[in-house]
């Protein structure tokens, strides 16, 4: 057993103890709080050194734990994939656990003992940790179900909130019924092979219509954890429900880690792969980038509007899954790597940027005690540094030069445009659309980002919450600035992450992307050097250049501080902070021009002169698949019930009919 | 095989066992609580009287026991218990309404027809004397349990019940010469305390609903007020 | 053999005590005495078996399926004794039930245990019947021990329903016995199972198969299968909740321990015929129906105790599906489900009973915030739960995994089916649960009294299973699967 | 001999800056003319941009560091597309920089910032600009993208420099494909440079602003920066429909002649689209908010035709 590997078993063993301690510390939790969020950094530490190691290291080391069932012990292993998916859980443990014993300390003086939240998040990490790294069907179930009680817990931490409680069932149902489908996966590849070990089911392979089951299995239930269009209601109700740190979380690494659950599925276990899977991938993945995308623009909650954004990220990651389906399965292997790498790159950045900005909200929320956008503005003022780490993950989350988000967007992009080599012109033409998706989806995006920052940040304060608010400690400016710097790091220095990345293909599929390293650091250029390239570093050094020069040669306009005034009024009475544009009139263009996608309940109240506007904005996902399903339910138990009447006789005709029937079978 | 190949023992237990089922039909029928202790009561020495052919014709002498613990219990124990119940809970002159008399009755025929299809392939067997008692046996356990569905009365579902458990003696006895001695003792006593519990609970359900119609016990079903799906009721 | 006694006798002897007995509170500690020396001759009878084999003698035989069984029915024997003891004094302090009837609430108690450990343990087809029917005897008088009209009604369905059932399972038992004179060189060995079992190829295959049909029927009353199952939520819902800890956890699997004991019967005498696997088909169609239907139920429960009894019928459903099915891994699956249903079912009981007592009512509606009441009777309901649904990393998880894969193996088309019926019955019984632990609570509850270690120690088994099963457990577990199944699955 | 290549992309960068207001000009004094005014004199536009980049700036109170430092921000980020869009000379060492995407990216940047400079002061005209510039940006991104693509499907590559080499040397060839991205792109730019009938850039009426409304709080040496980084964005467009779908006359060795040669063609092509561009805004008139999502919707039909005839037309041609 490899040294990593002992580490990362480590990271695992240390959650587990960090979670017991918080659970036996029962009342005295708060006490320990600071140790505790030591043991979470230690353990992301351990993580993110292990993945390093697994990315690595040439043979991927593998062993057995004592425990499960008797014929099939607990194996794990950890590749690079499982290395990559390490690393990206360590960088974010780092940075909660750095925000952690701050923002905690804010919540202790509730009625919820700590004990309960430290306890869970303990399990939670070390479910999503051991899910990594599980290399049998059967431990991969026991972490990942584990994963998902753990956090339901953590959903229902505030439980006093009827909304929190809707939230948490609906999430454990839909995470309940996802892993039910993913077991059945597992069910039809273990069917065909001599045991339920990754080994065996990579070896199984079963006939055709069956690979097709197995892979509809697999991504009906990984996609409802990652929140895929249209079973993605339960995510923007969970994720805002938890605690901010725990919200970064849970979609900052949970969803990737129903992203990983999909690439060790499709990619490594479940044999050949199918044009047709890719196809379906690149649809779903489409449509939740989109609706992710309207849904997150037309929000007002700060948490909810970060969860629908999760919905559409999550959907770019797997529109470049979907594409390496497509290039992969028709042979073109080099483009398929471009695509996933692309998509692992996004996972990536996306668990930086949004555990970034849940931070930030978190951090709003703990020094305002405020969600809503509607009563936010001029935060940057009062809190300059959150202000600034929240501006670069909006830009990141942008996807604009020179940050993280725009790499992994542009090499999803180049693999897209590749599709000319495809020979299937139905192919040839779909793959565009679904880019042209994408490319809206990151112009909503920018749109919901310019009205997230803009009215929160900037402008000036709506509510005395807001005038209030003061700039959070240390410890939490220090947790944005870790993952600010990560994603400025990986936006300008793309290589040596590729670099990095390029391992888990190497292993997986037994092909690297060589050629997009080969023209040094500065150039990424996953094709060829003539077909595209980008050179992230000289970009920003051109900006930065740019702007110098302009200074320079402007230099007397430098010297003189500029004048402060009061902002134009149009000649009316000044303006104030109630005038300012509001989040849901600036997503108002947009709501109308997209209307036909939401159900939008409009309405103006007159009361007793005063007229009172009320806009709610429902998710069509709602009304179609939810609703009619437990209305089924519902009618269903209805049904039953008279076999309940509750008259004797009627039992004993049940009796006698049971009898007769069976009677009348066997004869 | 005809009857006339049968000894006349034999022919006597299919005589016995024939009127066995006749007075399932009588209890099935009867409406009058007393007259169908009464019946009931023929039951079990119709029952009794089989098991002792049986003995005789087979010479096994625990099936003497097995006689006179069913002519006890079955004829004069049981019959005498419900009959003081009766009168003590004051139920001599009760007369029950059975709704469809004639469809109930039609159903027992069926109900014996339907026996006598499912126990042929066993009857094929050619197994001497025993064949289609089974099947009346059968029809016995059935036609009992029919009357349990017909009847209101919680008395007159006891009996349809101990009816039952007469058809089930009767197969015991005549179509495998009598189980094991442990079982039929076991057998009889959980009869026999069976019998009493019925005593108890008579009293109980009149106590808490003041009548001994079954139809009255509804209480705990399913089938009334609805939850609408989401709402978590009150605070 | 001492053991053996020990184990079957003590709570005869204890019945017979107890019903004398007039000081209650000596009665609750003997109660539990007694059932703890029952534990004692259990344990020690099982390290006989695993040492050297199945013991037959005296009309009793232990073999491994069995004997995990009795070892089970004693440890859940004594924590609900240990759980009824101030349980029930606190039920005789508020004056719901007279000292007499503590008396008999104790006697039964003892006397039920009897009756299970005497099923599990016979080797005479007649003598279980007897017994199971003698439980029936002895809990019909605690399921009214309240004497409230529904206490009464329900009691009575409980008494009616399955005194019926069981006649028909002695039908089904008197055709066996009927088969067996035309088979065995003894016929007066024609209940004995050990000779049944060595000579079920014999055994003449329509007679059988109707026999099954009977026994099924019967014995299926007992288990709960829909649609036999009417009087079991009644009976749970209205008896004092010890009982239903012990009626859930015990009665339900004496009834699939026959059913799965004559199905071997059936399976050897139509292995020739024309379709060899009836009786496994007709408990998955009755496993299957119990299993979705009762998972609907769960949806409209008012009561809180009927709501779980609802969950007993739907994991009865699971494991008489998975018996039907056969097989070494689906019979596993079924054992181990059967071990860890009972140790999370009786533990969840144990809990609502502690639930009920916060709360003053059954009534879902009117329970709430329960974690906020009492702490540790919330979250012991709220993990309970969470491991009774098959969540990990709780020892029904591990089952119905087995559960599942072995349907995936050998029925693929059904597991759908089964899928839904799990995520229906999961939805049922959390859409209930949740309000009722979560949340703020009602001012007028107060936390009680209340003894959690039988909670703790099952639940901490049940989290023990579903880490890892113990290597002499899985090596027993996989003798009985030979038993049933006819090979070994490790 | 490496350097001469990166000075004279410094020089056309800086040339590039230095000409856009006088296409800006050019139009003015086009539209004028059509107009029947004689119009201001052609460089009355950089008058107005030295005036202002001179003069002392003032901001609110309410301003934040987001808001000084947006002009530059939006300045640097379109003047480094200006250098990396071959202007004169196709091969300059720049075009690897960034390929075209990296330069959608760029422009989004600068729209970005620019947004959030709009809501900063926390007026109510401002947020107006900035909303309905997302909406119009939001609609316009995918047709742009699909017009890259048409291009990419063709000439297989996304670098500017390689797609012109590629259809330069094709010689002159009629296709369908190319017909609809060029529309699709010319909608585009007209709606992404905030030209009628999208937006209008004399607009002086609040309420119908998009652009104007987000500056409106610029003065000075800030305003100027921004309304030069505007001119230089029209430039841009206008360079890349001349320069990629008519890309004769361009430089692809770096000899004087050359050079020369692209100096002249880009002046003539340029002048020639700013006279088209003078007409049709002449023509048209400017269309209502809620009308603009139906004019990008053509753009995007044009685009997605472009593609699918590139697909059905000419796969293999």
């Amino acid at each position: 057993m490899a040294i990593s590997l002992q580490l990362a078993l480590a990271a695992i063993a240390v959650m587990l103890c960090a979670g017991a301690l918080a659970f036996a510390a029962g009342a005295r939790a708060s006490r320990i709080n600071d140790l505790y969020f030591l043991l979470l950094g230690a353990s992301g530490t351990l993580a993110l050194t292990a993945g390093l190691g697994g990315l690595m290291a040439s043979t991927p080391p593998a062993t057995t734990l004592p425990f499960g069932l008797p014929w099939l012990p607990w194996h794990v292993r950890l590749d690079a994939l499982s290395g990559f998916f390490l690393l990206l859980i360590g960088l974010v443990s780092i940075a909660v656990a750095l925000f952690g014993p701050s923002y905690v300390r804010g919540l202790a003086h509730g009625r919820d003992p700590l004990s309960v939240l430290g306890g869970f998040t303990g399990l939670f990490v070390a479910g999503m940790l051991t899910v990594v790294l599980a290399d049998d069907a059967f431990l991969f179930m026991v972490a990942w179900e584990l994963m998902s009680v753990a956090s339901y817990f953590l959903v229902a931490f505030q439980h006093e909130q009827a909304a929190n409680r809707r939230a948490a069932l609906l999430y454990l149902l839909m995470a309940h019924i996802g892993g039910l489908c993913i077991l059945l996966g597992f069910g039809v590849l273990a069917a065909f092979g001599h045991g339920f070990d990754f080994d065996s089911l990579r070896n199984a392979l079963p006939p055709t219509p069956w690979t097709t089951v197995a892979f509809a299995l697999a991504f009906i239930g990984f996609g409802m954890k990652a929140g895929l269009v249209p079973l993605h209601a339960w995510l923007p109700e969970a994720h805002p429900a938890a605690p901010s740190h725990i919200s970064a979380l849970m979609s900052g690494v949970m969803l990737k880690v129903a992203v990983y659950g999909f690439i060790r599925f499709v990619f490594d276990l479940n044999g050949d792969l199918h044009w047709g899977w890719g196809v379906a991938v690149l649809t779903i993945g489409s449509a939740s980038a989109l609706m992710g995308a309207l849904f997150a623009v037309v929000q007002t909650d700060l948490k909810r509007l970060l969860a629908y954004s999760s919905v559409e990220n999550v959907g770019i990651v797997f529109i470049g899954l979907g594409l390496s389906l497509v290039f992969l399965s028709t042979g073109h292997r080099l483009l398929g790597v471009i695509a996933l790498v692309a998509a692992l790159y996004h996972a990536l950045n996306h668990a930086l940027f949004k555990s970034l900005l849940f931070l930030g909200a978190g951090a709003v929320l703990h020094s305002s005690h405020e969600r809503d956008l509607e009563h936010m503005g001029g935060l940057l003022r009062r809190m300059p540094w959150t202000g600034l780490f929240f501006l670069i993950g909006c830009l990141s989350i942008a996807a604009l030069p020179p940050f993280n988000g725009f790499v992994s967007e542009w090499l999803t992009f180049q693999s897209a445009l590749q599709a000319w080599q495809l020979d299937s012109g139905v192919l040839r033409s779909l793959l565009p659309i679904a880019v042209a998706i994408l490319a809206l989806t990151g112009a909503l995006t920018a749109a919901a980002f310019v009205k997230v920052y803009g009215v929160a940040f900037l402008g000036r304060a709506r509510s005395r919450r807001i005038r209030r608010a003061r700039e959070v400690s240390l410890g939490m400016r220090a947790a944005q600035a870790w993952l600010a710097v990560l994603c400025l790091l990986l936006g300008v220095l793309p290589m040596p992450v590729v670099a990095l990345i390029d391992a888990v293909p190497r292993q997986l599929l037994g092909i690297g992307l060589a050629q997009a390293t080969r023209h040094g650091w500065l150039w990424l250029t996953p094709v060829a050097p003539a077909t595209a390239s980008y050179a992230a570093p000289l970009i920003l050094l051109c900006l930065a250049f740019a702007w110098w020069l302009v200074r320079m040669l402007l230099g007397r306009a430098r010297l003189r501080r500029p004048r402060r005034s009061d902002a134009w009024d149009c000649g009316f009475a000044p303006p104030d902070a109630r005038m300012q544009y509001s989040a849901t009139a600036f997503a108002q263009p947009i709501r109308r021009v997209f209307g036909v996608l939401f159900r939008i309940d409009e309405s103006i109240q007159n009361d007793s002169g005063t007229s009172r506007y009320r806009l709610q904005i429902a998710d069509r996902a709602w009304e179609s698949f939810y609703v009619p399903v437990a209305r089924a339910v519902q009618a269903a138990s209805r049904r039953v019930t008279w076999l309940q009447s509750g008259s004797i006789r009627v039992y004993l005709g049940w009796s006698l009919a049971t009898l007769l029937i069976l009677l009348w079978v066997i004869s | 095989m005809t009857l006339m190949h049968l000894s006349l023992t034999e022919q006597s237990v299919f005589v016995l066992a024939a009127l066995v089922l006749l007075s399932s039909f009588a209890l099935l029928a009867q409406t009058r609580l007393l007259s169908a202790v009464h019946a009931f009561a023929w039951q079990g020495a119709l029952v009794a009287a089989v098991t002792a052919l049986m003995a005789s014709a087979g010479d096994e002498p625990h099936l003497y026991l097995s006689a006179a613990l069913t002519l006890t219990l079955k004829a004069l124990l049981i019959p005498w218990m419900l009959h003081r119940l009766i009168r003590r809970l004051a139920l001599e002159r009760h007369v029950e309404t059975v709704r469809r008399p004639a469809v109930i009755t039609l159903a027992g025929a069926a109900i014996v027809v339907f026996c006598y299809w499912v126990v042929l392939p066993i009857a094929r067997l050619e197994l001497a004397a025993t064949r289609n008692i089974l099947a009346i046996s059968l029809s016995v356990v059935l036609l009992g349990l029919l009357m349990m569905v017909a009847r209101r009365q919680a008395v007159s579902q006891v009996i349809g019940f101990m009816s039952m458990e007469n058809g089930l003696f009767l197969a015991a006895a005549a179509a495998t010469g009598g189980m094991p001695l442990v079982v039929e003792l076991g057998v009889a006593f959980d009869v026999l305390v069976a019998a009493v519990l019925f005593g108890v609970f008579f009293l109980q359900i009149r106590d808490s609903i003041d009548s001994l119609d079954v139809d009255r016990l509804n209480r705990l079903t399913e089938t009334d007020t609805t939850t609408v799906p989401g709402t978590e009721a009150r605070p | 053999m001492i053991a053996l006694l020990v184990a079957v006798f003590t709570p005869a002897l204890g019945a017979a005590l107890l019903a004398v007995l007039p000081n209650l509170t000596l009665a609750g500690w003997l109660n539990v005495a007694l059932a703890a020396t029952s534990v004692g001759g259990a344990v020690t009878l099982a390290v006989e078996i695993l040492n050297s084999g199945a013991l037959t003698a005296h009309g009793f035989h232990i073999d491994a399926f069995n004997i995990y069984l009795v070892v089970l029915t004693a440890f859940i024997g004594l924590t609900t004794a240990i759980f009824s003891r101030p349980y029930m004094s606190h039920v005789c302090q508020s004056g719901r039930v007279s000292r007499t009837h503590m008396r008999l609430y104790h006697a039964m108690f003892q006397g039920f245990m009897f009756t299970m450990l005497v099923a599990l343990t016979t080797n005479n087809l007649g003598v279980l019947w007897v017994a199971v029917e003698g439980a029936t005897l002895a809990t019909v008088l605690l399921v009214s021990l309240y004497r409230t009209p529904e206490a009464v009604e329900a009691a009575w369905k409980y008494f009616i329903l399955c005194g019926v059932g069981i006649a028909q399972a002695l039908f089904g038992t008197v055709l066996v016995y009927f088969a067996a004179q035309h088979a065995l060189p003894d016929p007066s060995a024609g209940l004995t199972w050990t000779t049944l079992h060595a000579h079920a190829a014999q055994l003449h295959p329509t007679v059988m198969s109707i026999a099954f049909v009977f026994l099924l029927v019967g014995y299926g009353t007992k288990v709960g299968l829909v649609p036999l199952h009417n009087w079991l939520p009644d009976a749970h819902s209205e008896g004092p909740t010890p009982m239903s800890a012990v009626l859930s956890g015990l009665l339900l699997n004496i009834g699939l321990y026959a059913i799965v004991r004559l199905k071997m019967l059936t399976d050897g005498a139509l292995a020739q015929g024309t379709n060899p696997h009836l009786a496994g088909q007709l408990m998955m169609g009755f496993g299957l129906l119990s299993f979705v239907v009762a998972g609907l139920f769960l949806h409209r429960q008012r009561d809180i105790k009927r709501m779980f009894s609802y969950s007993s019928i739907e994991h009865m459903g699971l494991m008489t599906f998975a018996f039907g099915i056969g097989g070494p891994l689906a019979t596993f699956g079924a054992l181990l489900h059967m071990l860890v249903h009972s140790l999370t079912k009786s533990a969840i009981f144990v809990t609502v009973g502690h639930a009920t007592h916060v709360a003053g009512t059954q009534a879902i509606d009117h329970i709430r915030g329960l974690i906020r009441t009492q702490p540790a009777v919330g979250w012991g309901l709220l993990i309970g739960v969470v491991a009774i649904s098959g969540f990990p990393p709780f020892g029904v998880f591990t089952s119905e995994f087995l559960l599942l894969s072995a349907t995936m193996q050998y029925w693929p088309w059904l597991t759908p089916i089964l899928l839904t019926g799990l995520v229906i019955a999961f939805a049922g019984l959390f859409r209930h649960l949740q309000p009722m632990v979560y949340g703020a609570a009602p001012i007028e509850q107060r936390a009680v009294r209340a003894n959690m270690l039988p909670v703790a120690l099952h639940l901490g088994l049940v989290l023990w299973l579903g880490l890892a099963i113990p290597g002499f457990l899985s090596r027993w577990l996989d003798q009985a699967t030979q038993l049933i199944a006819g090979s070994h699955l490790l | 001999m490496t350097l001469l290549p990166w000075l004279l992309t410094l020089l056309q960068a800086a040339l590039f800056a230095a000409a856009a207001p006088l296409l800006v000009g050019w139009i003015k004094k086009v539209k004028a003319r059509l107009q029947n005014r004689r119009g201001p004199p052609l460089l009355q536009v950089y008058r107005e941009l030295w005036k202002l980049l001179g003069k002392e700036a003032v901001m609110a109170h309410t301003a934040s560091p987001v808001f000084r430092a947006a002009p530059y921000v939006v300045f640097s980020a379109t003047w480094l597309v200006a250098a990396v869009i071959p202007l004169v000379a196709s091969h300059l060492p720049s075009a690897a920089m960034a390929d075209v995407i990296v330069l959608v990216g760029l422009l989004a940047l600068a729209r970005f910032v620019l947004a959030l400079a709009g809501m900063d002061i926390g007026t109510t005209f401002g947020g107006m600009g900035s909303s309905r510039e997302m909406l119009v940006s939001g609609l316009a991104e995918p047709a742009l993208l699909m017009v890259v693509f048409t291009l990419t499907m063709s000439a297989h590559t996304t670098n500017l420099a390689s797609v012109m080499d590629y259809i330069a040397g094709a010689g002159l060839l009629l296709r369908p494909s190319f017909l609809f991205a060029l529309g699709a792109l010319v909608l585009v730019a007209v709606a992404e440079t905030g030209r009628i009938p999208i937006d209008n850039p004399a607009a002086h009426l609040e309420l119908t602003m998009i652009h104007e409304a987000m500056v409106l709080e610029y003065s000075g040496i800030n305003l100027g920066l921004m309304e030069w980084a505007a001119q230089i964005k029209l430039m841009i467009y206008g360079t890349l429909i001349a320069n990629v779908f008519f890309p004769w006359g361009i430089a692809s060795e770096l000899t004087p002649v050359a050079l020369l040669i692209g100096v002249m063609a880009i002046t003539i092509k340029l002048a020639l689209l700013a006279i088209a561009l003078a007409v049709t805004e002449t023509v048209l008139a400017k269309m209502r908010l809620f009308r603009a999502p139906l004019f990008l919707n053509v753009a995007f039909l044009l685009a997605l035709l472009g593609l699918l005839s590139h697909v059905i037309l000419e796969v293999g041609a």
